[in-house]
C-alpha cells in the first residue's frame, strides 16, 4: 500500500530539496576559486521553486489535501509559500557579497540556508503536530549553526549558542504542551483537535497544553518575554542570517501560531486571546523603550522587529473578543502585516549591510552623513525605515491600517485599549526610527569614517536587486495595498471567516 | 496502571531538567539536562498512547520523532560547544556576555 | 481507587523500582559535581525510561531509545566531554551560586505541569495494553500517514550533520589552504 | 443654533443646486491637480540637478499648471457651482473597508485648491529668487512639491484614509523642510519636533477615524456624513468621541493649544516653506478637516463643539500674546497665524462655517504676503531678528508698502481683506451667544493690530541697526508679493453682508449642505468695537515703539509705566499740535481735549499695551516655554529613561533569558487557571 503522494502539490519542496542536494554537491567538487556557483544554483533552485507554486496557484483543484489531512496546500500555504520562496531568495541575494567576501564556508552555508527555507516552505502546508514540529525544526537548526558561521568572532560564537540553547528550551516546552494536546484530544492532526477540544477551554490541562505552545512559538517570533535571545543573535550572527531570523524565521512562526490557534483551537480563543494581549502589549512596549537607547543598528533592528511582532500579534488578541467574520479579518490582518514587513524589514537588512560596508561600523553615530556621500542607500534607508514606522504612504503604513483596523473592529474595550497601546508604541517607535534617518541626512560624517574609496564603493549587484525589490514592494504596495491584501484576504478561509 | 504515575514522572523529569538548564555553568551539563526534558516529552507521549490506544499509534510516532530530533539537536549543540571551546578555552556558559543591554 | 488496589498491580511494583531510578539518577543528571557522572547518570535514566516503555509495551521505541542515545548519542557526549576538557574531577564550581532562583523557576513549572496532569486524568487507568505495538504497524504508519515528516526529519539530520561538521572542524591555515587548492589543480 | 431638522431644508436653501457634474471633462481630470505635484517630485529627483534652475522650474511649473487648474474650477463653481466625487480606484482592501484613491471637487475643495494652487505657484516663484545659490536648492524643491502634493491630496480625499495619507505625507514633508539647513543643530530638532508633535496628535485622527467608519462600515466621508444625517443609532454612540479624537488631529496640525509648540520652532525652516506652511497648506488642513466634516460637529457631535471654540478661543488669546514679545520677526508672524488658526477653529466651533472658511481665504492672502515680506527683509538684512533691523522703509519701499498692506489687512482695518473676515467672525460669535468668546476675539483684534504695528514700526522705522547695506528684493521676489498684496486688499470684497455674499456660496455646493445662519448686514456694533480695538492696537503700537523713542533704543526691556505717559506723552501731543490738527483749537478746550487724552485715552491704550506685553511675557517665558515643552521633553526623557530601565533586563546571560522564559510560561499557566 503506497500512500497517495500528489506530487504536484509537494513540487515545491521537492525542488528546493534537489537544489540543496545539488548545492551540496557542487561544492564537494567545485574548486575554491569556482565555489561562486554554489551560490548561483542555489538562487535559482529558490526561483524555480516559485514556478510549481505558480502552477498550483492558477490550477482549478482547490484544495490539496494528502495524508489524511496532515499536509495541506490550499491558498494560505500557497501565499506563505511565496512569501518564503521570496524572501528566501532576497536573503540569499543579500548573502552573496556578504559571505564571499571573506572565509566562510559557502557551499555550506547555501545549503543551510536551502534547508530552512524548505523547512519553511514545509510548515505553510503543516496540519499537524508531527509534521508541523519537524518542520519547525528544519527551519530552525540550521539557523542555530548559521548565527555562529563567523566562527572565528567571539560574538558570532555567543549569538549561535544563545539562540540554541533558547531554542531547544522553547522547542521542549512547546514539545510538552503537543504532547498534553495529543493526550487530551487523542488527535495529531489540526482538524480532529478542533473537533475533539471544543469545549476544553476550561480543563487547566488543556490551558496549560496552549500556553506552553504559544510559548514555543513566541520565541520563534521573538515576542517578550520570549525574546531574550533576538538582540543578542541578531547583533552576533552574520547579517543575512539575521535578516532571515527576523523575516523568515519569524514568520515561519507566525505561521505556526495562526494555522495552530485558528484551524487547531478556535474555541479556545477565550484562552489565547488574552494570553497574545499580554504578550502584544508587553512586546510592543518594552521593545520600543528599549531600543531607544540602542546605539547598535543591527541591535536597535532587534528590538525593532521584537515590537513589530508586537504589532502582529494584535490582531490575534482580537480575535479572542469577535465574531465569526471578525476572526477572519483578524487572520488576513496579520497576514497582511507579515508578508509587508518581510519586505520593508528585509528591506533595511539589506540597508545595513550596504551602509555597514561603506561606513565600516554598525554603530549609528558612525552613519552620520551616509546621505552625502551615498544619496542612494540614504533614500532607501529613509524608505525602509519611515515604512517601519508606518508613515504612509509606503507599505508598513498599510500593515499598522490593517492592524488597527483588526483591533478597533472587535469593538471590545480591551482591544481599544490595546489599539491604544499600540498607537502610543507607533509614536514611540517613531523616534528611534527616525533618529536613524535623520543621522543619515543630517549628522556630519565623522572622523571615523573609512576613506573616500571605501565610502564611495558600488554596492554589489546581488545586494542591490535585494534593494531595489524591496523597495518597489514597499512603495507599490503602499499606494496599491491590493498587491498584498489580495493575497491575505485569500487566506482568511483558513480562519473560517 | 494510573495514567497519571507516569505523566508526574514525566513532569518531574521535566522540571529537573529545567533546574539543570538553569543552574549549570558547563554547556555540556546544560545539554545533559535538555535530554532530560525532551525524555519527559517521550515519557508523556508513551503514556498518552498506551492510555488512547490509537489505531495510528500517533504518540509513539511523535516519541520516535522527537528521539531523531533529539539526536540531531545534541549533533549540533556539541559542534558549536566545540566551536567556542576551540575560541575561548572555556564551555562555560556564564562567561558568555559579551552582547548585553 | 485506593492504595491497596494499586499496590496490588504488579506491574505498578516494576513500575515503581523504574520509577525510582529514573528519578533518582535524573537528580544526579543536574546535580552531579563531575560532567562523566552525570552523563552516566543521564544513561540510567534513560535506560529507566526504555524500561518504562516496555511496561507501556511501546517496544520499538523502547530500543530506539537505547540504540540511538544509550548507544549513539551519550557517545557523543562523552567525546564531547573529552574534547572540550570539561571539569571531571569533584569541587569543582559546576554551578551558579543562583540556585534557589531556578529551583523555584523549576518548582514552578513542575507545579503546573504536575497539576495539570492530575486535574486532567484523575485516576484514569492504563489498561488492556494487549501484546504491544507491533514494529509492522509503526513502520507502516511511518512510511505512509507520517512519510513527509519522515522524509523531512531525514533532512533535520543532513543539516545537522553537515553544519555541525563545518562549524566544529578546526579550519586550515590560509597557507594550508592554499596548498590544497594547488594539489587539487 | 441649528437643528437636524433643518438640514432637507438647508439642502435646498444655503448651495445652489450644482451646475457641474459628472460627465463634465474638467471635474473628471481633476485628479491631475493632485498627480502632477508627484510627478514633478520625481522629476525633480531624477532630472533635477541637470536643469539650469536645478529643478526649481519644474516646481514651479507644476504650481502653475496646479493654479491654472484650480482657477478654471474655481470659476465653474463661482459661475455655476460644481460638486462632484471622481469614482473612487480601489486599491485593496481592510477587512471590509475598502481602501480608495479617489478626488473631491466642490465648493470647500475648489476653494482650497485654489488657495494652495496659487499660494504654492507665487511663493514657490519667490522661492527661486529667495533659494538661489543654496547648497540644496534641488532637494528642497523637491520636497517643497511634495508638501504641496501632499495637501492637496489631502483636500482631495473623499475618503479619510485618503485624508490621513495626504495628512501625514504633509507632516513628513514638513519635517524635511523645517530641517532643510541641517547643519544647525537646532534646525534638525525643530523638525523633529514638529514631527513628534503632530504625530502624537496624528493618533487621535487615526483611531477617530476608526471610530467613525466601523459603525458606518466604510471611510468615505459622505458615508460617515450621511450617517450623521440619518442619526443611525450606531453611530450616534460613537460620534462624540470619534469628532473629539478627529478634532486633537486637527489641533495638531493648525497647531491649537497646547500642540501650538511646534509651530513657531517650525520657523528654522526656509522662509518660503514658512510662508506656505501658514498660508495655504499645513496648518490649515486642521480647519480643513473640521469643515469637512463639519455636519458631524454641527449635529451628533454638537457638544464636541464647545472643546472646539474653547480651545479656538485659548489659542486665539495665548498665540497672540506671545506674538507681542518675540524679536524673531518670523516669530511674531508664526504666533500670529497660531493667532488666527484660533480664530478659525473657533469660529467653526461656533457654527460659523462659512466665517470659519472665509477667514482662512483672507489670512492665506496676508499671512503670506507678511512671510514673503519678512523674507525678503532676511534675504536683505541676513538676520531674522529685529533688533537688528530698522529704518528699512527707504532701501526697500516694495517690501515695505505690501508689508504694511498685509499688516493692515491683518489687523483688520477697513477695507482690505481682514476687515472683511474677522469681523464676520466676530459677528459669528455674537450671533450664537459666545459672549465670552466675543469679548477674547475683540481683545484678540487689539493684539493683533499692536503686534503687527510693533513689528511693521521696529523693522522699517527708526535707524538701521544691521550690518551692510540692505537692499531691494529682485523682481523674483517682488512680483508675488505686489500680487499677494492687492489679493490682500479686495481678497475680502467676496463676502460683504448686504452687497455681495458669493463667498458663502462658493463654499455652499456640498454633498452635505451646511445650514447656518447668514446675516443680512453688518453686525454694527461688533464692527464698531472690533475696529475700533483693531485701530487701537495700531495705535498703541504707534506710541510704544515709534513715538517713544526710548522704547525704540531699548526694544524690549520693560519700563515703568505710571512715568512715562508724563515724560513722553506732552511731547507726542506738542508733536500733534504742531502738526496743525489742534493748533487752531488752543485755548481751555484744546487743554481740556490734551489733559484727556494723555491721561485717559493714552493711558488706556498704553496700559493695555504694556499689560499685554506683560501678561504675554509671563506667558511666554513660564507656560510656553517652561511648562509645554518641559512636558514634550519630559515625556520624551520618561520615555527614554525607561528605555534606559528595560535595557537592563537584557544582561547578557543566556541562563537568564531562560529563567525568565519558563518563569514567562509558568507565570502565564498559572494566572489563566486561577483567574478563568
Amino acid at each position: 500500500m503506497t500512500p497517495d503522494i500528489d506530487y504536484l502539490a509537494l513540487a515545491p519542496e521537492i525542488t528546493l530539496a534537489v537544489t540543496a542536494v545539488v548545492v551540496l554537491m557542487l561544492d564537494l567538487f567545485l574548486p575554491r576559486s569556482q565555489k561562486y556557483w554554489t551560490a548561483v544554483v542555489a538562487v535559482l533552485g529558490v526561483s524555480f521553486a516559485a514556478l510549481p507554486l505558480i502552477a498550483l496557484a492558477v490550477s482549478d483543484v482547490g484544495e490539496r489535501s494528502m495524508l489524511g489531512g496532515s499536509f495541506v496546500v490550499d491558498d494560505f500555504a500557497l501565499v506563505l509559500k511565496g512569501l518564503f520562496v521570496v524572501s528566501g531568495y532576497l536573503v540569499l541575494l543579500m548573502s552573496v557579497s556578504y559571505i564571499e567576501s571573506d572565509r566562510y564556508y559557502q557551499g555550506e552555508y547555501y545549503f543551510l540556508m536551502l534547508m530552512s527555507i524548505l523547512g519553511s516552505v514545509v510548515l505553510a502546508s503543516s496540519r499537524d503536530l508531527i509534521t508541523l514540529f519537524i518542520a519547525i525544526e528544519l527551519v530552525s537548526q540550521p539557523m542555530y549553526l548559521l548565527a555562529g558561521w563567523r566562527k572565528g568572532d567571539l560574538r558570532s560564537n555567543e549569538a549561535s549558542l544563545k539562540y540554541y540553547l533558547l531554542g531547544v528550551l522553547a522547542s521542549a516546552l512547546m514539545l510538552y504542551g503537543m504532547s498534553f494536546v495529543y493526550g487530551l484530544t487523542g488527535e495529531l492532526t489540526l482538524a480532529g483537535i478542533a473537533e475533539a477540544g471544543a469545549g476544553m477551554a476550561d480543563d487547566p490541562a488543556f490551558i496549560m497544553a496552549l500556553l506552553f505552545m504559544i510559548a514555543g512559538f513566541g520565541f520563534k517570533v521573538s515576542a517578550v518575554p520570549f525574546h531574550f535571545w533576538a538582540p543578542d543573535t541578531y547583533e552576533g550572527a552574520p547579517t543575512p542570517v539575521t535578516a532571515y531570523l527576523s523575516v523568515s524565521s519569524k514568520a515561519a512562526g507566525f505561521v505556526a501560531l495562526l494555522v495552530v490557534l485558528y484551524s487547531a483551537f478556535p474555541d479556545a480563543a477565550g484562552v489565547w486571546g488574552p494570553a497574545v494581549w499580554i504578550l502584544a502589549a508587553l512586546s510592543m512596549t518594552l521593545a520600543n523603550l528599549t531600543a531607544l537607547r540602542q546605539t547598535n543598528i543591527v541591535r536597535l533592528l532587534a528590538y525593532s522587529s521584537v515590537a513589530q511582532a508586537g504589532f502582529m500579534l494584535v490582531p490575534f488578541a482580537a480575535a479572542a473578543t469577535t465574531d465569526q467574520i471578525g476572526l477572519g479579518e483578524a487572520f488576513a490582518a496579520t497576514v497582511t502585516y507579515i508578508v509587508i514587513y518581510a519586505f520593508m524589514n528585509l528591506g533595511a537588512f539589506a540597508v545595513v549591510i550596504a551602509g555597514a560596508r561603506k561606513t565600516g561600523t554598525g554603530d549609528i553615530e558612525g552613519w552620520g552623513g551616509l546621505g552625502s556621500y551615498a544619496p542612494g542607500i540614504g533614500l532607501l534607508a529613509g524608505a525602509f525605515f519611515f515604512s517601519l514606522a508606518g508613515i504612509p504612504p509606503l507599505a508598513g503604513w498599510i500593515a499598522k491600517l490593517v492592524m488597527f483596523s483588526a483591533a478597533m473592529g472587535a469593538g471590545s474595550g480591551w482591544m481599544v485599549a490595546l489599539a491604544a497601546i499600540a498607537a502610543v508604541n507607533a509614536v514611540i517607535a517613531l523616534f528611534y526610527y527616525a533618529r536613524v534617518v535623520k543621522t543619515i541626512w543630517m549628522d556630519p560624517v565623522p572622523a571615523t569614517a573609512p576613506d573616500e574609496q571605501v565610502r564611495t564603493s558600488p554596492v554589489a549587484g546581488s545586494l542591490g536587486l535585494a534593494l531595489g525589490l524591496s523597495v518597489v514592494v514597499v512603495v507599490a504596495a503602499g499606494f496599491f495595498p491590493s498587491l498584498v491584501t489580495f493575497f491575505s484576504e485569500a487566506t482568511r478561509a483558513l480562519a473560517g471567516g | 496502571m494510573l495514567l497519571n504515575q507516569f505523566l508526574i514522572l514525566g513532569a518531574l523529569l521535566f522540571s529537573l531538567g529545567i533546574y539543570g538548564l538553569l543552574v549549570r555553568r558547563n554547556a555540556v551539563m546544560v545539554l545533559l539536562s535538555i535530554e532530560l526534558m525532551l525524555n519527559a516529552v517521550n515519557v508523556n507521549l508513551v503514556a498518552f498512547e498506551a492510555f488512547l490506544q490509537n489505531a495510528n499509534v500517533g504518540g509513539q510516532i511523535f516519541a520516535i520523532f522527537v528521539i531523531t530530533v533529539a539526536a540531531a539537536e545534541v549533533g549540533v549543540g556539541l559542534a558549536i560547544i566545540l566551536m567556542i571551546f576551540r575560541n575561548r578555552t572555556s564551555a562555560n556558559i556564564d562567561e558568555l556576555d559579551l552582547m548585553k543591554w | 481507587m485506593t492504595v491497596a488496589d494499586w499496590i496490588a498491580e504488579p506491574t505498578n511494583w516494576v513500575y515503581l523500582v523504574l520509577a525510582l531510578v529514573i528519578a533518582v539518577s535524573a537528580l544526579r543528571v543536574v546535580t552531579s559535581t563531575n560532567v562523566v557522572h552525570a552523563a552516566l547518570f543521564l544513561v540510567l535514566a534513560l535506560a529507566g525510561t526504555a524500561g518504562l516503555f516496555l511496561l507501556l509495551s511501546a517496544e520499538f521505541v523502547a530500543w530506539v531509545l537505547v540504540l540511538v542515545y544509550i548507544g549513539a548519542v551519550i557517545v557523543l557526549f562523552l567525546f564531547g566531554i573529552m574534547i572540550t576538557r570539561a571539569p571531571t574531577g569533584p569541587n569543582v564550581e559546576v554551578d551558579h551560586q543562583r540556585r534557589a532562583p531556578a529551583a523555584m523557576a523549576a518548582f514552578l513549572i513542575f507545579i503546573v505541569t504536575a497539576g495539570s496532569a492530575l486535574t486532567a486524568f484523575g485516576d484514569k487507568q492504563i489498561s488492556n495494553l494487549g501484546r504491544g505495538t507491533s514494529t509492522e504497524v509503526i513502520g507502516e504508519q511511518l512510511l505512509q500517514r507520517f512519510v513527509i515528516p519522515f522524509e523531512v526529519v531525514s533532512f533535520v539530520l543532513l543539516a545537522a550533520l553537515i553544519g555541525g561538521i563545518t562549524l566544529a572542524r578546526k579550519d586550515a591555515t590560509p597557507a594550508e589552504e592554499m596548498a590544497r587548492e594547488g594539489s587539487d589543480a | 443654533m441649528i437643528k437636524l431638522t433643518n438640514f432637507a431644508i438647508a439642502a435646498t436653501e444655503t448651495g445652489r443646486a450644482a451646475q457641474y457634474g459628472e460627465g463634465n471633462p474638467f471635474l473628471e481630470w481633476a485628479w491631475l491637480i493632485v498627480i502632477v505635484p508627484f510627478l514633478a517630485f520625481l522629476a525633480i529627483v531624477f532630472f533635477g540637478k541637470r536643469l539650469p534652475r536645478r529643478g526649481g522650474e519644474i516646481a514651479v511649473g507644476a504650481m502653475a499648471f496646479v493654479a491654472v487648474y484650480a482657477a478654471v474650477l474655481f470659476i465653474m463653481n463661482v459661475t455655476g457651482g460644481v460638486e462632484f466625487v471622481g469614482d473612487p480606484v480601489e486599491v485593496g482592501k481592510i477587512g471590509t473597508f475598502a481602501i480608495e484613491w479617489g478626488w473631491v471637487v466642490d465648493g470647500l475643495s475648489s476653494m482650497m485648491y485654489l488657495v494652495v494652487g496659487l499660494l504654492a505657484f507665487l511663493i514657490f516663484t519667490y522661492a527661486l529668487g529667495y533659494m538661489e545659490g543654496d547648497v540644496r536648492v534641488t532637494w528642497f524643491f523637491a520636497a517643497f512639491t511634495l508638501f504641496a502634493g501632499s495637501m492637496l491630496l489631502l483636500v482631495s480625499a473623499p475618503n479619510l484614509i485618503q485624508l490621513i495619507v495626504g495628512w501625514e505625507g504633509v507632516g513628513l514633508s514638513s519635517y524635511l523642510l523645517i530641517g532643510h539647513y541641517w547643519e544647525d543643530k537646532e534646525n534638525s530638532s525643530a523638525g523633529m519636533k514638529a514631527f513628534y508633535v503632530n504625530k502624537v496628535a496624528d493618533i487621535g485622527l487615526i483611531i477617530g477615524a476608526f471610530v467613525l467608519a466601523i459603525p458606518v462600515g466604510s471611510f468615505r466621508i459622505s458615508d460617515i456624513l450621511t450617517a450623521v444625517v440619518d442619526n443611525p443609532e450606531a453611530i450616534e454612540t460613537v460620534a462624540m468621541v470619534g469628532a473629539v479624537l478627529l478634532f486633537i488631529g486637527a489641533m495638531g496640525k493648525s497647531a491649537q493649544f497646547p500642540f501650538h509648540v511646534w509651530l513657531p520652532d517650525a520657523m528654522a525652516g526656509p522662509t518660503p516653506v514658512s510662508a506656505l506652511m501658514h498660508a495655504a497648506t499645513m496648518v490649515t488642513a486642521g480647519v480643513y478637516l473640521v469643515a469637512r466634516m463639519f455636519p458631524l460637529y454641527a449635529e451628533m457631535a454638537a457638544d464636541a463643539r464647545g472643546l472646539v471654540i474653547t480651545i479656538g478661543a485659548i489659542t486665539l488669546i495665548i498665540a497672540g500674546l506671545l506674538a507681542v514679545v518675540q524679536d524673531d520677526i518670523k516669530k511674531v508672524l508664526a504666533y500670529s497665524t497660531v493667532s488666527q488658526l484660533g480664530y478659525m477653529v473657533a469660529a467653526l466651533g461656533a457654527g460659523a462655517y462659512t466665517a470659519g472658511l472665509f477667514h482662512l481665504w483672507t489670512h492665506a492672502f496676508f499671512k503670506g504676503l507678511l512671510f514673503l515680506g519678512a523674507g525678503s527683509v532676511i534675504h536683505s538684512v541676513h538676520s531674522n531678528n529685529m533688533s537688528d533691523m530698522g529704518g528699512l522703509r527707504k532701501p526697500m519701499p516694495v517690501t515695505f508698502s505690501t508689508f504694511v498692506a498685509g499688516t493692515l489687512a491683518l489687523a483688520g482695518i477697513f477695507p482690505l481683506a481682514g476687515f472683511f473676515s474677522k469681523d464676520e467672525v466676530l459677528a459669528a460669535f455674537n450671533h450664537e451667544g459666545y459672549t465670552a468668546v466675543l469679548v477674547i476675539g475683540i481683545i484678540g483684534a487689539f493684539i493683533t493690530a499692536f503686534y503687527m504695528a510693533r513689528t511693521v514700526f521696529l523693522t522699517f522705522y527708526g535707524t538701521y541697526k544691521g550690518h551692510g547695506h540692505p537692499h531691494e528684493s529682485p523682481k523674483v521676489m517682488t512680483v508675488p508679493m505686489m500680487i499677494l498684496a492687492g489679493l490682500a486688499v479686495v481678497g475680502g470684497w467676496v463676502n460683504i453682508p448686504g452687497l455681495y455674499t458669493g463667498f458663502t456660496e462658493w463654499v455652499g455646493t456640498r454633498a452635505h449642505p451646511i445650514a447656518e445662519h447668514h446675516a443680512e448686514s453688518f453686525d454694527w456694533p461688533v464692527l464698531a468695537i472690533g475696529l475700533t480695538a483693531a485701530l487701537l492696537g495700531i495705535v498703541a503700537g504707534y506710541l510704544l515703539y515709534f513715538k517713544d523713542k526710548q522704547t525704540q533704543l531699548e526694544r524690549d526691556t520693560f519700563r515703568i509705566p505710571l512715568l512715562w505717559p508724563l515724560l513722553e506723552h506732552k511731547y507726542y501731543l506738542d508733536d500733534l499740535y504742531l502738526g496743525g490738527i489742534v493748533n487752531p483749537i488752543k485755548g481751555p478746550i484744546a487743554r481740556f481735549v490734551n489733559w484727556t487724552n494723555s491721561y485717559i485715552f493714552d493711558g488706556i491704550v498704553n496700559g493695555a499695551g504694556f499689560l499685554a506685553r506683560a501678561v504675554a511675557g509671563v506667558v511666554y517665558g513660564v507656560f510656553d516655554q517652561r511648562g509645554i515643552d518641559l512636558a514634550l521633553n519630559g515625556l520624551a526623557f520618561t520615555t527614554d529613561g525607561a528605555g534606559g530601565k528595560t535595557r537592563l533586563l537584557q544582561t547578557g546571560k543566556v541562563q537568564q533569558y531562560a529563567g525568565a522564559t519558563v518563569i514567562g510560561a509558568a507565570l502565564l499557566v498559572i494566572g489563566f487557571v486561577i483567574f478563568r
